[in-house]
């Protein structure tokens, strides 16, 4: 594993939930990796998996979904959406010869202000064990 | 109304004192920032929020003429409204306005790296720049409210919200799934601390929600189905076969007094006896009976018709069909309270099998003046006055193993009071409360549980572990935790303080209504401590124990709370329309339906002629699920759409 | 229908009865049960240490004896084996590091490796789930006419919930059992409290309390016997009572019979004279009360063992 | 005055800091497998337990002394073996701690210490006259 390496974890959190459980973190001043740039979104629901492709497509380390905890969607069922979708991408990430491995989904509320943090370092931990995203390397080529 | 995206945009970058700029790097922020194409203006500011922060960045958008602006400060939950406020009396449209999150999510979260703060922090306003570029002017839409309001639930929490509204001068149709309203209320005996009793107080209540002009009661009836959004919903409800037509019946009785059928009666909780054409009780509103199909010998057999023959206005009518009733309504409070959690599932409590074990609810009716027994305390297997009752609290709560992991809130407080009735009643009589903690948080509720332990009753801190049936005792097996010593007593009867559940049923009315709810069953408040009325929809709001377990007081200033919301709403003539919501290219739109069937609202419907998707703009609430199901990218979240994401992610990667 | 059968200790000594009475009766409801060819102790007691996993080693063997009988499936009738073989297959199922650690001990003593399908069965289960107690009920007919049985459930077949054969706070598969042999079930409050188990060995004088008021809530009931189907039940329970006669000679004593005996009794097969020896408690007042009334070609035969 | 010291201490209990962390009772906890700290005190347990009149300390009392890191009260009471194992508590427990579970850990964290020398006392006419399901669940049990 390379020490230097700074992974890039791009992260989309539903408004509701996870966005507010990472301000949670911040307001309670938990600490952890800077590695995910967050990008909010209205539900996990609302993300499309072309977000999720083009981010790894153009070499990104991971990539993180937080929705709300199952039956708690502001939406009603936006989270059982993206559980499904995170099933289905997996497997295309396979066969596009990416490790479903960079990609993440977590169900945070608004209160678990530390449970982000803690999936945040865990993330980092293992995309690191991961290494870099290869596919930086193919499009150079 | 079409806009020209904006190109000039400016940053602000706020220290919020030394909470951002004590990690951030603000002037390296500011310089990097600055450098980029689209950055017209840039500069930072000690306190962005504050009145001349405000003033600063509107002056700038009509000094530079900016077409976006991008607070970097803290998260959107708290400013987004103020500086999009700000801006818009500078005659930018708000929604072009966004602010970039360097605080909570990286100044606060990253304090011990400033220099991978001060990284991530430039990033953060990269990608906001991304998505202001594309930012459109949006307008609020507006739809007319209809003035209407829907209690669904009549127990004293609909009743009071009804009658609230109704007092404003509204409309109410009070909608009640028994053949009277009063809910559980009109079951007890007295209410704790006063002990004033729970009718004297109920019934004028009833009476007034029968009689008041404004309110329609619409008893034995549920509500099926529900469309529309707040202002003009349309409600789709069954109005049961009662067997007996309500606009002949006098209320007169003497149905019910010749019904040869008894039944065990619901509402005396088994104690007491009905006949299959009844009246739940006697000071019913609407005083009007219902033939209970299942027990009634006509029905079963084609026989009997005694009710028929005696009435005489020939009210009873056998082959009365359900009622399908449309409403329309501007708003719905929904107040479907509570049940008791059956003690047939606590196997260790005797399972629902020994007789003089009987639930809290029971023993109110035996306490109650008009109760089975006519208010005399009588066990149910041979009719004994009890000299021993044991009262088990926690029966099902705070037990998140097998039972029910909340507390049920009220339990030790009428514990408190049906040991002290029980006592008054019976004076050499002996009350003995199991309890773990006493939990008496409320106006006069420590002082009257003191005055029950001083009247004699004895608490006991233990969980009772088993009860069981020993000759004509009963015996309750616990352990006196502050003697730590087992503790047994033979009881001639025991009361389980049973936990509180959802009404049976909630879970359907959920669907109907598009509503949450917690992993309990339990309404899900549109915000927990700011908006403990309102649920997600809009429209819809709560009141009573649907939404979590309390005690009368509480109910009744929910219910008030929740019609006090509903007046409000009724008190515009227009409401405005959330902008932030998906249209549809139709274009783009190959009419595959994908969006319809994942719409979680019914926002959304196929036009079949132009074979393309059509929005209704009130239902929609703008998730964005219909824009990750489309395959043509015809859907477009407005100010998030797929373009702006992809380029947020872009400037990311 | 031929199933694997794993007796446990106590099953080829102090309780013979209870084997023997079992594989005569099962066989006579169309049920073969073939005894592993080789077994071991299944360790009598689960380990509740989770960090030792050489105590799951003695049941895991014997589950891996079944898969090497070309079986998926066990029965038993010691509750206690029941339990400590169905807790060690679940935990094998459910804890991979557990499994991984297991497998790997095993791997040099053990040309075969477990693979996780063994499915442990109780001898009351067999009857309700795969017999039917309406068709034992059939073949019984009235030889139990008239005698009141309390079921004693003890702990091992109903804890934890989840390894135990019914609801552990309200069960009924004993009492349906009893019913459908045609005698009348005697439920009673002390029906599933535990008989001190292990404890008879180091505090007799606990073992004898509890043989007392279990005995005692039993007879209050109204019962004729009471019915166990765990040996060391049996022995706390029967042998119990003549410590609590030592104690108290006012105390009358109870009878305690297996289920397997009772279902002997219940298909007409009667009671085997030898049986009499194993049994503390005077059998005489209940034994006169059996009907024999069907006639089966097993009656006096030899006990079905090599 | 210095009598008056003495009493105090003897009868007030000091809870303790380095007590609460010890390595003993998070043994305890890592054996079992049971988070202790769930127990809010409600005695079912106790209530239960068959063998509590012979008990020293109730169950839910040594739930609680581990709680504040009590080790030697817990340690040398009898409780933990005169356990009969049946599992009451622990299917009973409404916060789920598998309390037999606790009891089991106690015992083994006794053993392997070598805290205790426990030894079976029986004779060797009982050993003849009990059966071997009752003898080797004892060993297994209170001396494995």
């Amino acid at each position: 594993m390379n020490e230097n390496f700074e992974p890039r974890v791009v992260g989309f959190l539903c408004n509701w939930c996870t966005y507010t459980g990472a301000d949670l973190a911040g307001t309670s001043r938990i600490q952890y990796p800077p590695h995910v740039r967050i990008i909010r979104v209205m539900c996990s629901g609302a993300v499309d998996p072309t977000y999720i492709l083009k981010a790894l497509l153009e070499g990104a380390d991971g990539v993180f979904i937080g929705g709300c905890h199952p039956g708690d969607c502001h939406y009603l069922t936006g989270n059982y959406k993206a559980r499904r979708k995170i099933v289905l991408m997996k497997s295309i990430l396979e066969t596009l010869g990416l490790e479903p491995e960079r990609l993440w989904f977590r169900w945070i509320s608004a209160s678990e202000g530390q449970k982000f943090a803690d999936t945040m370092t865990e993330i980092s931990d293992e995309i690191k064990k991961l290494g870099a995203n290869r596919m930086k390397e193919f499009w150079n080529v | 109304m079409k806009g020209t995206p904006p190109r000039k945009i400016g940053v602000f970058v706020c220290h919020c004192g030394k909470n951002i700029a004590g990690v951030v790097d603000v002037n390296r922020v500011v310089e990097d920032i600055s450098r980029l194409e689209s950055v017209a203006f840039a500069m930072d500011y000690k306190y962005m929020c504050s009145q001349p922060g405000q003033a600063m960045i509107q002056e700038k958008i009509r000094e530079k003429g900016l077409e976006g602006v991008i607070v970097a400060a803290c998260t959107p939950n708290l400013h987004e409204a103020t500086f999009r406020k700000a801006a818009s009396k500078a005659g930018l449209n708000p929604y072009c306005v966004e602010m970039a999150n360097i605080r909570e999510q990286c100044a606060w979260a990253h304090q011990n790296d400033p220099e991978k703060a001060t990284r991530k922090a430039v990033e953060i306003i990269r990608t906001m720049i991304q998505k202001t570029a594309e930012d459109k002017p949006l307008y609020e839409g507006s739809i007319p409210v209809l003035k209407r309001a829907m209690v669904i639930g009549g127990g004293v929490a609909g009743i009071q919200a009804s009658l609230d509204i109704a007092d404003a001068g509204y409309e109410v149709i009070l909608v009640e799934r028994e053949p009277s309203i009063g809910g559980h209320m009109a079951q007890l005996s007295e209410t704790f601390p006063t002990l004033d009793c729970a009718q004297c107080v109920l019934t004028p209540k009833m009476v007034a929600a029968g009689t008041h002009p404004n309110i329609k009661i619409l008893a034995w009836s549920e509500a099926r189905e529900v469309s529309g959004y707040v202002g003009n919903f349309t409600v789709t409800i069954e109005r049961k076969a009662s067997g007996v037509d309500w606009t002949k019946c006098t209320g007169c009785g003497m149905c019910m007094e010749k019904c040869p059928i008894k039944i065990p009666a619901e509402f005396d909780r088994g104690l007491g006896v009905r006949k299959a054409i009844y009246s739940p009780f006697p000071q019913a509103v609407p005083n009007k009976p219902v033939i209970d199909r299942e027990h009634c010998l006509h029905y079963a057999k084609g026989k009997c018709g005694i009710c028929q023959k005696v009435c005489e206005v020939g009210a009873i009518d056998f082959d009365q069909a359900p009622e399908i009733i449309k409403e329309e309504v501007g708003a719905i409070i929904v107040a479907t309270g509570f049940d008791i959690y059956p003690k047939e599932n606590i196997g260790e409590y005797g399972a629902g099998k020994i007789p003089d074990v009987i639930d809290s609810l029971a023993f109110e009716r035996l306490l109650s003046a008009s109760g089975p027994t006519s208010g005399e305390i009588r066990r149910p297997s041979d009719g004994k006055i009890p000299e021993t009752i044991v009262f088990v609290q926690c029966s099902g709560s705070r037990d998140p193993e097998k039972h029910k992991p909340y507390c049920s809130r009220i339990c030790c407080m009428y514990t408190a009071k049906q040991a002290l009735l029980y006592k008054h009643a019976v004076h050499k009589g002996r009350p003995y409360i199991f309890y773990i903690d006493i939990r008496s948080g409320g106006k006069n509720y420590e002082e009257f549980v003191a005055r029950a332990q001083e009247e004699g009753v004895i608490y006991i801190r233990g969980k009772v572990s088993r009860i069981y049936q020993s000759g004509d005792k009963v015996t309750v097996v616990g352990v006196d935790t502050l003697l730590a010593k087992p503790a047994q007593i033979d009881a001639d009867m025991v009361v389980l303080a049973m936990a509180m559940v959802p009404k049976e049923g909630s879970d359907d009315l959920r669907k109907v209504l598009k509503i949450t709810a917690d992993k309990n069953g339990f309404w899900t408040e549109a915000h927990p401590k700011m908006d403990p009325v309102g649920t997600t929809t809009r429209g819809i709001y709560l009141a009573g124990c649907g939404q979590a377990p309390r005690d009368v007081p509480d109910t009744v200033a929910q219910a008030s709370g929740a019609a006090g919301k509903v007046i409000s709403l009724f008190s515009r003539e227009t409401l405005s329309l959330d902008p932030m919501i998906v249209s549809v290219d139709e274009e783009l739109c190959a009419g595959c339906g994908l969006c319809v069937s994942v719409c979680p609202y019914e926002a959304r419907i196929l036009d079949e002629k132009k074979k393309v998707a059509i929005v209704n703009e009130a239902l929609c609430k703008g998730c964005g699920a219909c824009m990750a199901a489309c395959p043509n990218s015809a859907c477009i979240h407005k100010n998030f759409s797929k373009k702006q994401v992809l380029k947020m992610v872009d400037a990311l990667s | 229908m031929e199933i694997s059968y794993y007796p446990g200790c106590t099953l080829k000594v102090d309780a013979r009865n209870f084997e023997e009475s079992a594989i005569d009766s099962f066989r006579e409801l169309g049920v073969v049960l073939v005894e592993l060819a080789r077994w071991n102790c299944c360790g009598t007691v689960f380990s509740f240490t989770t960090d030792n996993v050489m105590y799951h080693l003695a049941p895991v063997r014997n589950l891996l004896r079944v898969r090497e009988a070309g079986k998926e499936q066990v029965l038993t009738l010691c509750s206690m084996c029941f339990n400590t073989l169905k807790r060690a297959a679940e935990l094998f199922n459910k804890d991979a590091e557990k499994r991984d650690k297991i497998l790997n001990i095993m791997k040099d003593k053990e040309p075969l490796a477990y693979d996780g399908k063994t499915r442990v069965i109780h001898g009351i289960e067999l009857i309700r789930d795969e017999i039917g107690f309406d068709v034992l009920k059939k073949k019984t007919g009235e030889n139990l006419k008239g005698l009141r049985l309390a079921p004693y459930y003890g702990c091992m077949l109903l804890r934890p919930d989840g390894v135990g054969i019914d609801n552990p706070e309200n069960p009924r598969a004993f009492q349906d059992l009893i019913n459908a042999m045609g005698a009348d079930a005697v439920s009673f409050p002390f029906q599933s409290e535990c008989c001190g188990a292990y404890q008879t060995v180091e505090h007799p004088e606990a073992v004898v309390e509890r043989a007392r008021i279990i005995i005692n809530s039993a007879r209050k009931a109204g019962a004729d016997a009471l019915v166990v189907s765990c040996p060391l039940c049996a022995y706390n329970l029967d042998q119990g009572q003549m410590d609590v006669k030592s104690i108290d000679s006012s105390f009358e004593t109870f009878p305690v019979l297996y289920f397997t005996e009772c279902l002997y009794a219940s298909l007409g097969l009667g009671f085997r004279e030898e049986w009499k020896a194993l049994h503390y408690a005077p059998l005489e007042g209940v034994l006169a009360r059996i009907r024999r009334e069907t006639t089966s070609k097993l009656i006096g035969a030899a006990p079905n063992k090599e | 005055m210095i009598y008056f010291i003495a009493l105090i201490q003897v009868i007030c209990m000091q809870i303790k800091t380095e007590e609460v962390l010890s390595d003993l009772i998070h043994k305890i906890i890592d054996i079992s497998g049971t988070n202790i700290w769930k127990c809010y005190q409600c005695g079912k347990c106790s209530a239960g337990c068959p063998m509590v009149d012979f008990m020293e300390l109730l169950p839910h009392q040594v739930i609680r002394l581990a709680q504040i890191g009590k080790w030697k009260e817990i340690c040398e009471a009898n409780t933990a073996w005169i356990c009969a194992a049946c599992l009451t508590c622990s299917v009973r427990c409404p916060r789920g701690i598998k309390i037999a579970e606790v009891m089991e850990a106690l015992r083994q964290v006794v053993l392997r210490n070598r805290l205790s020398n426990k030894r079976l006392n029986i004779s060797e006419e009982r050993i003849r006259r009990l059966p071997p399901i009752a003898l080797i669940s004892a060993y297994r049990k209170i001396l494995e």
